[in-house]
């Protein structure tokens, strides 16, 4: 069968896909049905286990061994490829459809240098000499801007940046010319100003060989920016497909509000984001099947859990800058925290924190921004005792904290004062403790609380601040969803009352709903204990929601810190207005 | 640097092992399999192993021999006749006191210099003077001096000695007393090293029957017959044109091999296989008692309990000797045990070891054990090693088990060879089972080596005036009947001591391919590859 | 165990028909190692020379040895000394293997360096000859074996329990424990060790077949427990020297005994594996 | 270039840190031999009157009579002049000794890895690419099989089932047949040496005597090895960038092989070396039963006789191969994984 010239590229009807695991039959994708137009971008929404990057990988059929397609059709030019055998699948591989990937240093092969798998991509599909498949691969290299694409031919994956992996991984999925470029969350991971060429990349490449892409992301502002129309997906389902500018102006389906919503754009406050979690008792929201209960999800629960009357809509822009200006710490409050001349250097002459100062008065809340490798983490570290420093001074309270190591900080009555929140919601719950004694712990250890009613009060009530059911105290880690994690996480972290909190990118791995909620509670938290925050981000949006200063770091050091507002409205120093510019926003124009 | 010039040199010593023509049939050449290494070529190296004492007998030529006598219809060494090797001719002067040795005149070194009595005197001034095993041995012959040693002319040559002593001559044909060539050896002597100690463990300087082809230590020897030598029964070369000895450290496979066919002969596996070769009956089995040798459960005399007499008569009462002599050694042995002596004395004196009055017999052994003053028992180790377990183990087991029925508590304990042997030097253990072997099987041998003085031998710490005043007496007794009265009264007064329980002699089971004929029971255990041929 | 583990373990042993019948062999035998003087048809040690040798039979199942002793009791019997001496070397060189593992992997530093130097020293010995000469120079008892065979093993579980602590020292939770005013030691002991556990105990069963191999290997060379205590190792050794003689239950059995123990152990630390890994296999 | 030069720099500095290890084997392993009980001079006192003169004479002889911190002195005095000692038992220089005895061991150990190399990959890829299959099961059990049975106990029903009962191989007494003449001695090794020779049937004959030990040998560490190869090749079969070549239209063959099973095979070698290390030193009970002339069963004969020398020589030349075996699986690595000479 041929193509008909109006006929869509790639066209998906009704899509299944099931996974037998230990529970038994798990249905992933539940009748998903889009198509692509040859020459578009399509993009695909959803927050994680929607379902976004299985029904990618059943068009290409590259599921885990576990992974099947039950039921639906696959067409792509026309032709039924369903129940395509492999040696046919082979045939459209790479050269009709192509995947880019997540993590772009992983999808290459790390002991073969680029430029042979380049030429192995086009090998695979046509019968060229070696020389010859070289010169493919320059040219490849060429064409996806590579700097010295000579000398990068032969580099092997780990010599090359994250950024250059993915233009490699580009190189080879374009180098048969496919029809269709899918593309699973091609940016995730790399840091904002990378992200942003990487994708301007992407787009001119498919606009100039007339590919049609199907880019699978949970960006909104990503999709937003870069495709002609957007699928969003929850529960492995599309519950809605419009235009961008119309979708993210005047979404229909109450997830896509929800999603809309939750999204922190550059005049979004933090009310914006989710008005139902203000409500303290709401669990979190949990679109992944794994991490809830799917009879509660089942029905749309979404929706449903949204209390009566909150709409999206009425939420007035101006308010949260009344209460960002009330939180404002008087000028005569004052210092809590203040760091002078701070300095950490490794081994290896490595200096991961070069002479910065800064300061932080109780109750304010202070953000530290910049992308992978500034020491942003390394000073949350730092300022939380958990790594002494080569130089400098902290000063807590008007008290010099860096005397004492931070080996023996432990038995310091700071300890209590300042804590901590971190990353990643898994990797900071012990697997072996259970929610209770995760919160219970340093109650125990710096209140020297002991086992009784007393105990569990207190965490039973610091559980509730934080939103988490008590229901669930009982829960181990892997039986919790990820917002319910980071609640665990903030529950300790503020179970002895600290006065100053470091989060370090407490958000970074939740979706953007969890997001919303989690940084509501942070806002709140705040506010109710007249908690000092260094709030560590990447997230340019959530630290001008959050803070009321910011502090721009690269490369270990300050380049530029201010009144937020100030900051992000006029940004003074070239990076700063760098990394404002490459983030992206709801709404705005779309690359084509 | 230096590490690898020493390495080049190795390697160069080493690479000559090729075996140049194999014209010789399978059917001239003899393979032995054994499961112990050669260590030296100088039987005289402190340290020298039982084969090491083997090769040297076949490489090197001794003034004299000893004959061979049947022993219950199998070929075993005489110790009181002589065969001339080098010598032509002995004469033994009528007081005893000098011998004369008439050297063969067409005798030949391997490098084809004469032996001469120079040659002679040169190796046996080196036996007794140097610091090798010879000089102990020697003594025991009263040879202790290079005075003693005279040439008289180039082919005569006169040993004197102090006193007549039975064991002169006898000491003669051992393995130490070899002749070297001496101007070759002189050639490789030096100024720390006047005997060639360092050369001639490495290199051979004699007359014997075979020349070596190839040594490895621990692998491999092959040696190549002397066309030249005649000093064999039938005076001519020996019959095998090569011998091949291999270490085979398994003896199941040592088993494995004769059976096959592969090899011609081994003398050293374990009672099992060569009770069951035997019954397959398609090899030649000849077993034969080791008439020089005991093996026995020992006591350290000084040590209590062991020194109280009731209490080692007690565990003689005790011990299972049938159940042992079967479980160790399949029957395959002379058993010393259970014989009835008429009227509690020894029958008869002119040997030892002789059969024991000893028989299992539980309620004695209680009542032996109540008069000792420990009717209740008491515990103990006892040791054996690591090389006998084969045979000590089950019988060790037997004995825990016996012993534990009159109340003795036993723990059995193995230990390598060499810690063995330290703590019996140091008379550290309490109660063990060892084998012996005199070379020299005479009566009063025995008991001057083995049972008097702090010696190591003295397995039993065994201090007793009679025993020495009557051994010494008979070593120098010409007598045969006084010997015989004196032996008489030891062997009663050794059973009444009782300081050690003779179990067995076992046998040495040579079994090797029906055609090979000649075998003979030698006093080191080995084989005497000249006595063989094949059929 | 929460029900939950218990649950899981049922599906996956459920799943897994090799690791259940591994686990009830593993059972049988620690059944085995505690009944077992009770319930032979006869007395390991007396002997009964007059049935040596005796092939396999109704009256004796597994044969006699040279002794006439019945070989299927002395196998049953010696149930108990191989699994103790397994189970002690192994959890001797575990416990130390763990704690010093964990202590060098989490402060890293000169600890770990001097640690770890030793470990190159153990590791650069040959292994076996380092055994041998350790019971050779402690002489000969059960409990030299068993601390031969802890030392030789010791450098595994030090490396181990390095390792796997070193990949968690910088998680989140570590560091949240020390925000709750741990101390490091503390957090290496409490929160570190723990969750390293599991992992090592999948290392320990696959240990203690070759701690049992290690211990039959002694015994062939004589360096074994001393007779007349029934062994397993001990009658493999003893029981090769019948080979060439065509007594092949004397060691056929031991072997077969020897065989299977390792055998159950090894699947048992593979199903282990599958249980606390899950994504080691399907 | 660079990364050969890294990783030549890495294989310098890990040679010379693993200097101290071999010191510190060299003293620890003498002190553990001046602790045996045993005392070599009174088990080579023979003689029939071996009493404390001759036993005297004996230790003096083996500088036994010295305090033990001297001896120590004299003894790495003596190691660095490339003087490693005479062995009693053999009574040869030790060096000789190992120097005659290592190819043996070298080969045999070489061999068998071979073998279980070859074995163990291909069943460890067919296991992961059938995971879960009934072929995974398989090859799960025949390894757990191979690693129960001891050495001594493989090694001598193969000798009763294949030369005494079948009488396919060769008569188990070393290297090769005794009446098969030697190549010239080169290398050491024989089969190179037979082939350098141009001596094909010398070639078959040593190599028929080595089939059985290599086997035993190989038994052992089918399992290790195999259960690596598995368990490597599952998650690069899962790998990230596996998918990507999948992705890519990749012909099967070049994805397992080019993509999968090379990745896979970089812990396999690092296992591979330690594997060879620990068989070179560990299969004491292997020579032995094969009477194979090789420095473990050396070493065995000479600990039983409390025979210092040998077991000290013995014991540093192996932790010696550790060392150089650890280079070179280094090198290799470096060699074959880009990543490690950037670390």
């Amino acid at each position: 069968m041929s193509a008909t010239p109006d006929a869509p590229l790639l066209a998906i009807e009704d899509l299944h896909v099931t996974f037998s695991t230990r529970r038994g039959l798990v249905e992933a994708v539940r009748g998903v049905s889009f198509s692509v137009a040859a020459g578009e971008t399509l993009g695909v929404v959803g927050e994680s286990g929607s379902g976004k990057s299985v029904t990618a990988f059943a068009v290409t059929r590259l599921l885990d061994a576990s992974g099947r397609v039950s039921q639906g059709r696959i067409r792509f030019a026309g032709e039924d490829i369903t129940a395509a055998s492999s040696k046919q699948l082979r045939r459209l591989h790479g050269a009709a459809i192509s995947m880019i990937f997540q993590n772009p240093r992983g999808a290459l092969n790390p002991i073969r240098t680029v430029g042979q798998q380049i030429a192995d991509a086009i090998m695979a599909h046509e019968s060229i000499s070696a020389g010859e498949g070289r010169a493919r691969a320059l040219e490849l290299l060429k064409a996806v801007l590579i700097r010295d694409p000579e000398k990068r031919l032969d580099a092997y994956p780990h010599e090359l940046s994250g950024g250059m992996c993915q233009r490699v991984m580009i190189a080879m999925a374009i180098a048969c010319a496919p029809k269709l470029l899918i593309a699973d969350e091609p940016t995730t991971g790399l840091d904002v100003t990378t992200q942003k060429t990487v994708m301007d990349l992407l787009a001119r490449i498919t606009a100039e060989r007339g590919m049609a892409m199907i880019l699978i992301t949970h960006d909104l502002g990503l999709a937003s920016r870069y495709c002609q129309r957007v699928c969003v997906m929850e529960q492995g389902k599309v519950v809605e497909e419009a235009q961008p500018l119309s979708l993210f102006s005047a979404p229909q389906h109450p997830y896509t509000k929800r999603l809309v919503a939750a999204s922190p754009t550059a005049t979004s406050t933090i009310a914006d984001l989710a008005p139902e979690a203000l409500s303290p008792s709401t669990v979190s929201l949990s679109p992944h099947p794994e991490e809830a209960a799917p009879a509660a999800v089942s029905k749309d629960g979404s929706v449903v859990s949204q209390p009566p009357g909150a709409s999206f809509e009425t939420k007035p822009a101006a308010s949260p800058q009344d209460e960002g200006s009330a939180k404002k710490p008087a000028p005569g409050t004052p210092l809590l925290l203040e760091v002078q001349n701070l300095v950490k250097r490794y081994d290896r002459g490595v200096v991961a924190v070069n002479d910065v100062s800064f300061t932080i008065r109780a109750g304010e809340s202070l953000g530290l921004v910049g992308e992978s490798g500034s020491g942003k983490s390394t000073i949350s570290r730092l300022v939380c005792r958990l790594i002494d420093a080569s130089e400098g001074e902290i000063l807590f309270d008007g008290q010099a904290i860096g005397t004492l190591p931070a080996r023996d900080f432990h038995r310091s009555p700071l300890r209590k004062d300042i804590q901590i929140v971190f990353q990643d919601p898994t990797d900071s719950l012990n697997p072996r403790f259970n929610a209770f004694d995760c919160i219970a712990h340093p109650l125990r250890r710096l209140l020297n609380m002991k086992d009784g009613a007393a105990l569990t009060a207190r965490v039973s009530e610091c559980a509730e601040r934080a939103g988490l059911p008590s229901g669930l105290l009982e829960r181990f880690p892997h039986q919790l969803s990820g917002g319910q994690k980071a609640r665990v996480g903030i529950a300790r972290a503020i179970a002895c009352r600290p006065r100053l909190l470091i989060l370090d990118e407490p958000t970074a791995a939740l979706d953007v709903s969890v997001q919303a909620v989690i940084l509501q509670l942070l806002d709140r938290l705040r506010r109710e204990d007249d908690l000092a925050l260094l709030f560590v981000s990447h997230d340019l949006n959530v630290v001008r929601m959050m803070c009321e200063r910011t502090v721009v770091m690269q490369n270990g050091a300050i380049v530029e810190q201010g009144e937020s507002l100030a900051l992000f409205a006029a940004p003074q120093t070239d990076y700063a207005r760098t990394l404002l510019e490459a983030v992206l926003h709801l709404g705005g124009p779309t690359v084509r | 640097m230096s590490i690898l010039r020493n390495a080049g040199l190795v390697a160069a010593l080493l690479a000559s092992t090729a075996l140049p023509a194999l014209a010789q049939t399978r059917a001239e050449t003899l393979r032995h399999v054994t499961g112990a290494a050669i260590n030296t070529l100088d039987p005289n190296i402190p340290g020298s192993t039982r084969e090491a004492f083997g090769l040297s007998l076949l490489t090197y030529d001794r003034l004299l021999s000893f004959g061979k006598k049947q022993l219950d219809g199998k070929w075993v060494f005489d110790l009181d006749t002589f065969k001339p090797e080098l010598a032509e001719s002995y004469t033994v002067s009528p007081d005893g006191l000098k011998i004369t040795f008439k050297l063969r005149k067409d005798a030949k070194f391997h490098d084809g210099t004469p032996v001469t009595a120079e040659d002679v005197k040169w190796s046996l001034d080196r036996a007794v003077t140097a610091n090798v095993l010879g000089k102990g041995q020697l003594l025991t012959g009263s040879l202790t001096s290079p005075d003693q040693f005279k040439v008289v002319d180039a082919h005569t040559f006169e040993v004197t000695l102090p006193k007549p002593d039975k064991l002169a001559l006898a000491n003669l044909a051992v393995v130490y007393p070899v002749i070297f060539n001496s101007k070759l050896a002189k050639s490789k002597a030096t100024a720390e090293d006047p005997w060639a100690l360092a050369w001639l463990k490495e290199n051979t300087a004699g007359s014997g029957a075979y020349i070596i082809e190839s040594y490895k230590p621990g692998e491999t020897t092959i040696l190549r017959r002397n066309p030249d030598w005649n000093r064999g029964s039938a005076e001519k070369p020996a019959a095998f044109k090569r011998i091949i000895t291999q270490t085979i450290p398994e003896a199941a496979t040592r088993a494995n091999l004769v059976e096959k066919g592969d090899a011609d002969i081994a003398i050293d596996l374990q009672a099992t296989d060569a009770a069951d070769l035997e019954k397959k009956g398609k090899l030649k089995v000849i077993s034969t008692p080791q008439y020089n040798a005991i093996t026995f459960v020992s006591f350290n005399n000084q040590m209590p309990p062991f020194d109280k007499i009731e209490v080692r008569k007690a565990i003689a009462a005790a011990l299972p000797y049938e159940d042992m002599f079967k479980a160790a050694l399949f029957g395959r042995g002379a058993p010393l045990y259970g014989a009835t002596w008429a009227d509690g004395q020894a029958p008869t004196g002119a040997t030892f070891p002789i059969p024991q009055p000893v028989k299992t017999d539980l309620v004695e052994a209680k009542k032996l054990l109540t008069a000792a003053g420990f009717p209740d028992g008491f515990s103990t180790t006892f040791s054996f090693n690591v090389g006998q377990a084969g045979t000590a183990e089950p019988m060790a087991a037997l004995l825990k088990e016996a012993l534990a029925k009159i109340g003795i508590k036993v723990d059995i304990q193995k230990l390598p060879d060499a810690q063995m042997s330290t703590l019996i030097n140091e008379k550290k253990l309490p109660f063990f089972t060892e084998g012996i072997v005199a070379w020299l099987p005479s009566m009063d041998y025995f008991y001057r080596n083995f049972y008097i003085g702090p010696i190591r031998w003295n397995y039993s710490s065994l201090n007793d005036a009679q025993i020495t005043e009557w051994a010494q007496a008979a070593r120098f007794e010409p007598d045969a009947a006084k010997y015989a009265a004196l032996g008489k009264k030891l062997n009663t007064r050794h059973f009444e001591l009782m300081p050690q329980i003779p179990l067995w002699q076992p046998s040495q089971d040579a079994v090797m391919a029906p055609s090979v004929e000649g075998y003979v029971y030698q006093f080191h255990r080995q084989i005497d590859f000249r006595d063989l041929s094949r059929k | 165990m929460t029900s939950s583990t218990l649950r899981h373990t049922v599906w996956i042993l459920r799943g897994n028909p090799v690791t259940a019948i591994a686990a009830a062999g593993a059972f049988i035998l620690c059944l085995l190692a505690i009944i077992g003087p009770w319930i032979v048809p006869f007395d390991p040690i007396a002997s009964d020379v007059a049935n040596a040798l005796q092939p396999p039979s109704a009256k004796y199942w597994a044969g006699t040895d040279q002794l006439g002793r019945d070989v299927f009791s002395r196998l049953i019997v010696a149930t108990r000394l191989d699994l103790a001496i397994a189970a002690s070397a192994v959890s001797l060189s575990f416990v130390l293997g763990a704690v010093v593992g964990a202590l060098c992997g989490y402060t890293g530093g000169r600890l770990d360096r001097y640690v770890g130097r030793f470990v190159d020293v153990l590791m650069a010995f040959p292994l076996f000859v380092l055994a041998m000469a350790m019971v050779a120079a402690l002489g000969n008892r059960v409990e030299n074996i068993v601390i031969a065979t802890a030392i030789i093993n010791l450098p595994f579980y030090i490396r181990f329990a390095r390792a796997e602590v070193n990949v968690r020292r910088n998680a989140g939770w570590v560091e949240a424990a020390r925000a709750s005013g741990d101390s490091h030691v503390s957090v290496v002991l409490r929160f570190l060790l723990p969750n390293v556990l599991p992992a090592m105990a999948v290392q320990v069963s696959l240990n203690l077949g070759w701690a049992i191999l290690n211990a039959a290997g002694l015994s062939f060379i004589g360096l074994g427990v001393s007779a007349p205590t029934p062994e397993w190792g001990i009658m493999v050794a003893e029981g090769a020297r019948f080979i060439s003689t065509g007594k092949w239950w004397l060691v056929a059995f031991p072997g077969l005994a020897l065989m299977l123990t390792v055998l159950c152990f090894n699947l048992l630390g593979d199903g282990l594996r599958d249980i606390l890994d899950p994504r080691m296999r399907t | 270039m660079s990364q050969l030069s890294t990783t030549a720099k890495r294989a310098g500095w890990r040679f010379a840190s693993s200097l101290p290890a071999l010191f510190g084997v060299l003293v620890f392993t003498f002190l553990l031999m001046r602790v045996l009980p045993g005392d070599p001079a009174v088990f080579f006192a023979s003689g029939p009157t071996a009493g404390k003169e001759e036993i005297e004479m004996i230790r003096k002889q083996m500088g036994l009579d010295k305090p033990v911190p001297e001896q120590l002195l004299r003894y790495l005095g003596d190691i660095g002049s490339g003087n490693l000692g005479r062995s009693l038992t053999t009574g040869q220089p030790v060096l000789a000794d190992l120097q005659s005895r290592l190819p043996a061991s070298l080969e045999l150990t070489f061999s068998a890895l071979l073998i279980a190399l070859l074995t163990a990959i291909p069943l460890g890829v067919a296991a992961a690419l059938r995971q879960g299959s009934w072929i995974d099961h398989v090859v799960r059990f025949i390894c757990a099989l191979g690693v129960c049975v001891p050495t001594f106990v493989s090694g001598l029903l193969l000798i009763y089932a294949f030369y005494y009962l079948l009488g396919l191989a060769p008569d188990p007494t070393g290297r090769v047949d005794i009446f098969t003449s030697l190549p010239p001695r080169l290398t050491g090794f024989l089969l190179i040496d037979f082939a350098l020779a141009g001596d094909w049937e010398g070639w078959r004959a040593a190599a028929a005597q080595l089939v059985l030990p290599a086997m035993t040998m190989a038994l052992f560490v089918v399992a290790p090895l195999a259960r690596i190869t598995r368990a490597a090749m599952l998650a690069s079969l899962g790998s990230d960038f596996v998918r990507t070549a999948r992705s890519l239209g990749l012909p099967p063959a070049k994805v397992i092989v080019t993509y999968a099973l090379r990745n896979a095979l970089l812990p396999v070698l690092t296992i591979a070396g330690i594997v060879f290390s620990t068989m070179l030193g560990a299969n004491v009970l292997v020579e032995k039963v094969f009477s194979w002339p090789g420095v473990a069963s050396y070493a065995l004969d000479a600990l039983l006789s409390s025979d210092y020398a040998p077991v000290q020589g013995f014991v540093l030349l192996m932790a010696s191969i550790f060392v150089v075996v650890n280079l070179t699986v280094d090198v290799l690595y470096g060699i074959a994984d880009p990543r490690v000479s950037v670390e």
